[in-house]
């Protein structure tokens, strides 16, 4: 039983956070944010430092590690709240190399894996996927049915209209079928290919939670009221101690379902549930109460808080919210204890 | 006790209600300017029909209304959609405060206009340094020979600021003075190019606030409000009037969310989702039990005078609702509620002001813990 | 709209607390739970009075007065926590003032009001009503069962066994009809009665919380630690400023469901439900809190704080608990809302 | 990062749990008394069976498990049912501060009889007036010209003192000295009539915890530990180890009564309502997330020495979460949890304890602010 990343592992982290830090601080977040756009040259720094493709196996042209280490790089790019469609890819290719056929994943792999092309994932029903992250500019997508079908569709083969969502961080689309001849049901079955999904977008939540907490104990520390740091006042400091209970808990959470996926699949379906519902509740409440604690000024466009809120409330929706995955939990959990047998 | 309405007061609000019914501000303009000029055409609408200053006496050009009839005006006033009289802080605020603290000629001067909303009012009282902490305001007012006073400094939060004529400031006239000593209240002329005003974008992406750079403004003695150096007291007289009227119209407008949220429910057949029904029966309750609170504190203020601080109860418990319905709003919506444009996702942004905007939630205990509770002052 | 008690109400309130005070102290409440009695001596002086024929009519020998009466009477009874089975009585009236046939009323009620009788509420179902307050010394009860439905039967014709709840200030008992010959269906429509039940155990629940914030306030003034009262720490005051919410926001309910059975009773239904929804999770919180905010002490068994968080679990989940209760509020309000059309 | 047992800890776990399995304390008496010597008795077997000091170094007699070794003990033993050995303070507490800072004269003397439960040991930390501040400790050690002390005083929350030959004592020694400074930690005998014992009744009507009356109680020289002066740092050891070895049984504990919670609920049908499955999710969630974290926290200890102060989260978490269940439990289960003498009604009460012993929910949070986020000290 050991929590500690591989020397590797902590390498990529170091090197995740580091490179984000230099190159995408919340000044340019906020100008992409506010020019409705990616950053592309971030982007294509991340394809070729191979990071779209970390998960997927070398012979499609991916690194060839593991979920650990997806995790790892969404949670530094949440903690960025970088401008880039990486997850949309990631995740696209995570349901392609789980549940495709050959051709499929010869076909979009290695161009996904190098960032030459660009997927994305999206909750699909009644031909209508009506808020999916990553969609404008994406070059093939994964639509999930609500009864857990995904189909593939290329992006040529689908209309996709931008939204703006409230979080400006990312390009959200309105991707209708028109023609579903075009869409291909992914033949093997997606459930694992999804619970990876949820555990991947718990993490990039794990990373705003991060931030937000951050940036609130700097805050706190430095900010005076009645002639002392705010953060010595009690209702200060107990708010940061939650945060960093959420913050923590749902991290806990999210390194155990990836390490699942690559270790223990038969423990996946129950922590990844853990971790989605844990992340979720857990970026929404860090990120609220970042604002709450910054006062006024966190109420402002100026502050930069609002970008970890905003995408919390994206991400914390996405693929179920805290109440989908706690039923699932309780669900999972009355199995097991059944199984187990008497009292 | 009697928890409905005495015939008087339900005549009252049968008279509202059909004015509110015939009278509208018309269809709301795109742009904040124009939005603006449409809540001030609206204003001067409630004024010809008498409805502009319910609360304020008879003598002073108002309706002369009873506590519980300014209640239902607010109440009335929210469920019919139309919005709140663009200088609310002058109806609201400024007008009584100078009622208690001004000069027969401030009150011959001032109050008419801002009944009709020719002169619009905003208040000056935060600054970047003193969010909570009124003594550690900082803007200075120097004296001058003639009796003036030069005024410098920074104010933040300043709503309405650049439709505004009169700002309701606070400054400290004698720096020796320890806190909340030596702080003077102001009537402070804002058509002068001393003072500018930067609008402040909110997490919304609109701009209700602004801050105000003061530097070397010019106040004439005669715009001094109750006194060099009362600054203070005079300006706990608009914190208190703050809280008492809007608190109606705010839990209308909630009641009316949360019901069409339950609608919303019903049509999608989430309402058959015991968990839903709960967390949407904990809305109705707390939205029922903040009216039954704040009729209650009416019935309090009506024997025991001013109103007291149980007004921050009924705030503390207004945000905290509005944030939980916003925040299950976007569950139960859906993608509508988290795509820019619709009224949910908005509520959903500006429900985060709410805990903040008109002292914080914290501050809001700490005043419950020593003014209701009698608690040491907290550390 | 006036929410003001009228004078006599005024003078109920103020001589009800004032007998309680010098008559029920804490040591006096803790003499009878450890003893497992009633008050007897209590009990009969409020008899004389005529606490538990309050709201009874003035025909059967009540005081003709309203819910509003019984419920000062029934919160000034659980602030001071009084080892008196009065609210049996008084609620085992409300179900047969309400709705039994005049035979019943004529039998039972002027015993009830005077004191002579005393009486109990129960739920039942399956033949068993398992923890009935006030059930054992009872000469009759009213038994629910899960439809709504009310029966009354004469202690005599029922086995009433001794249940040691953890609420020692009440004597509660197991009711089991052998014969259910001996039952009498109530004739006419229970549903008010029981409505107004709702709100006077509401009432009890109220009284509780505000002795709780009560106690809680002058230990926090008067407890010092790191030199200091703990009540000027934030996390106290707070947490003590939360105690009054939840008071005062089921105060306001209560109230008003008092009045509404009074004066109003189309808005009975949900004041009602709103109401015991309210005390009852307003009731389990502040008891809670205040043996938390009274530390080590507030844990043990000479604090009297017990008697209260007892009594406020059992109450709590008399008559249905939170849950139960927002589930008639959400149901209800849908009603309204769809009544009032379109949005 | 590997998230399961590695060969060994398996191994381990396995060994242990079949030693369980066989072994066992037999049915619990009735009575404090015999419940006291029936666990102390069960400390003997553990202690023959090798199982007494699993996280004590072999040199000390311990079994010189590793820290996940020791974790999965306390696991197992939660899992097994039967109880916590009775010298639990002697062996997670006493043990560990005398390795640090005993002499090896007291070594020799003491540990051997905590692993045997031949003498059995409490802890006079708290006082009446000095429940989470030590900096008040107010009972007097007094140094006479032999060099033993005379101590007066009281203490309290002393579990197990009536059972106890020993008491980890901290008494001010110098009353001149400021706030921490001036404490000294001592090794009391119990069995002198200057120690009075005086139970304390819980709200459960049982007594775990003790009140200590002091009067000139007599404490040789050689019974100072870490030297005179120095209680503070010595006693902070002590505390130390307080949260770490228990976190992973309470868990386990904990996580036997949701898994019986949702059997009964699955049982009465209650599982079909949205919001019984929707509470029981949260707590397996949270269950989970707990032993994760307190997994998560033992790697960090391997890594970088000392149990940091996250364990506070781990104690925080945990007893939130009991209360959460217990409270709900008396909703699932109904009247069976609101009557004396069963298991779910202890249960309720005794989860009351949780959030003040050992350190209230308010300190821990305090700690965590402080000392894991580095804010400035709480006023």
């Amino acid at each position: 039983m050991n929590f500690d990343f591989t020397e590797d592992q902590h390498e990529i982290r170091r090197t995740a956070r580091e490179l984000l830090a230099a190159r995408s601080p919340f000044a340019r977040v906020r100008e992409h944010a506010e020019a409705g756009t990616y950053d592309d040259a971030l982007s294509q720094e991340l394809g070729e430092l191979g990071w779209p493709g970390i998960a997927v196996a070398e012979e499609h042209g991916g690194q060839g590690l593991g979920l650990v280490e997806l995790v790892i790089l969404l949670e530094a790019l949440g903690e960025a709240c970088a401008a880039v469609p990486l997850r949309g890819s990631a995740l696209a290719a995570l349901f392609i190399e789980y549940a495709g056929s050959s051709d499929q994943q010869a076909q979009w792999l290695p161009g996904l894996a190098s960032g030459a092309l660009r997927g994305a994932v999206g909750e699909w029903s009644d031909g209508v996927a009506p808020l999916v992250p990553d969609a404008v500019g994406a070059d093939v997508l994964v639509l999930l049915d609500p009864d857990g079908m995904a189909s593939l569709v290329a992006a040529a083969d689908a209309s996709i209209e931008p939204v703006n969502a409230i979080d400006p961080t990312r390009r959200y689309g309105k991707v209708v079928v028109a023609d579903e001849g075009g869409m291909d049901l992914l033949a093997a079955d997606t459930s694992e290919a999804l619970r990876c999904a949820e555990v991947a977008v718990a993490a990039g939540l794990v990373g705003a939670s991060q931030r937000a907490l951050d940036l609130t104990v700097a805050y706190v520390k430095d900010r005076k009221q009645f002639g002392v740091p705010i953060g010595s006042f009690q209702a200060v400091g107990h708010k940061a101690a939650q945060m960093l209970f959420d913050t923590e808990g749902a991290r806990s959470a999210t390194l155990f379902g990836a390490w699942a996926a690559d270790a223990d699949q038969d423990q996946l379906p129950l922590a990844a549930a853990i971790a989605k519902a844990a992340a979720s509740a857990g970026g929404r409440a860090t990120t609220a109460a970042a604002i709450q604690l910054h006062g006024g000024i966190g109420f402002t466009w100026e502050a930069d808080l609002h970008w970890l809120y905003k995408r919390a409330q994206l991400d914390a929706a996405f693929l179920g919210g805290p109440g989908t995955h706690r039923a699932r939990v309780a669900a999972l959990s009355a199995e097991r204890v059944a199984a187990a047998g008497t009292r | 006790m009697d928890l409905t309405f005495a015939p008087n007061e339900a005549q009252f609000r049968d008279e509202l209600r059909g004015w509110l019914a015939a009278n509208g501000p018309g269809p709301e303009p795109e742009g904040e300017d124009a939005q603006y000029a449409w809540r001030r055409d609206w204003q001067r609408k409630l004024h010809e029909g008498g409805w502009a200053g319910v609360h304020w006496p008879v003598e002073y050009g108002g309706r002369g209304a009873t506590l519980v009839e300014s209640a239902i005006f607010y109440e009335e006033l929210a469920r019919s959609g139309h919005p709140l009289p663009a200088n609310v802080l002058g109806l609201l605020l400024g007008g009584p405060t100078l009622m208690v603290w001004g000069t027969d000629e401030q009150k011959e001067r001032y109050l008419t206009p801002i009944l009709s909303a020719e002169e619009i009012w905003c208040q000056g009282f935060s600054e970047p340094d003193a969010g909570s902490d009124f003594a550690a305001v900082k803007t200075r007012a120097v004296e001058q020979p003639d009796g003036s006073f030069r005024v410098t400094g920074q104010k933040v939060w300043t709503s309405g600021a650049q439709y505004s004529k009169w700002c309701m400031l606070v400054a400290r006239t004698d720096s020796g003075a320890a806190k909340h000593k030596g702080l003077t209240y102001f009537l402070m002329d804002m058509g002068q190019p001393q003072v500018q005003v930067r609008p402040l974008v909110q997490i919304t992406g609109e701009s209700e606030f602004n801050e105000l750079f003061l530097e070397d403004a010019v106040i004439p003695a005669e715009n001094v409000v109750g006194g060099v150096g009362n600054g203070w007291k005079v300006a706990l007289t608009t914190l208190m009037n703050e809280r008492a009227g809007l608190a109606f119209g705010l839990q209308v407008r909630l009641r009316v969310m949360i019901d069409e949220l339950t609608q919303i429910a019903a049509e999608n057949g989430q309402l058959e989702d015991p968990r839903v029904a709960d967390q949407l029966g904990e809305l109705h309750l707390r939205c029922e039990i903040l009216r039954l609170t704040a009729y209650r504190g009416l019935t309090a203020t009506m024997k025991y005078g001013q109103p007291g601080p149980e007004g921050s109860l009924t705030k503390w418990m207004w945000s905290e609702t509005n944030q939980m319905l916003t925040q299950f709003a976007a569950d139960v919506v859906g993608p509508e509620a988290l795509t820019m444009g619709t009224k949910w996702s908005y509520e959903l942004l500006r429900a985060r002001g709410n805990t903040i905007e008109g002292g914080t939630t914290e501050i809001l205990k700490n005043i419950v813990a020593e003014r209701v509770l009698g608690l040491p002052k907290a550390k």
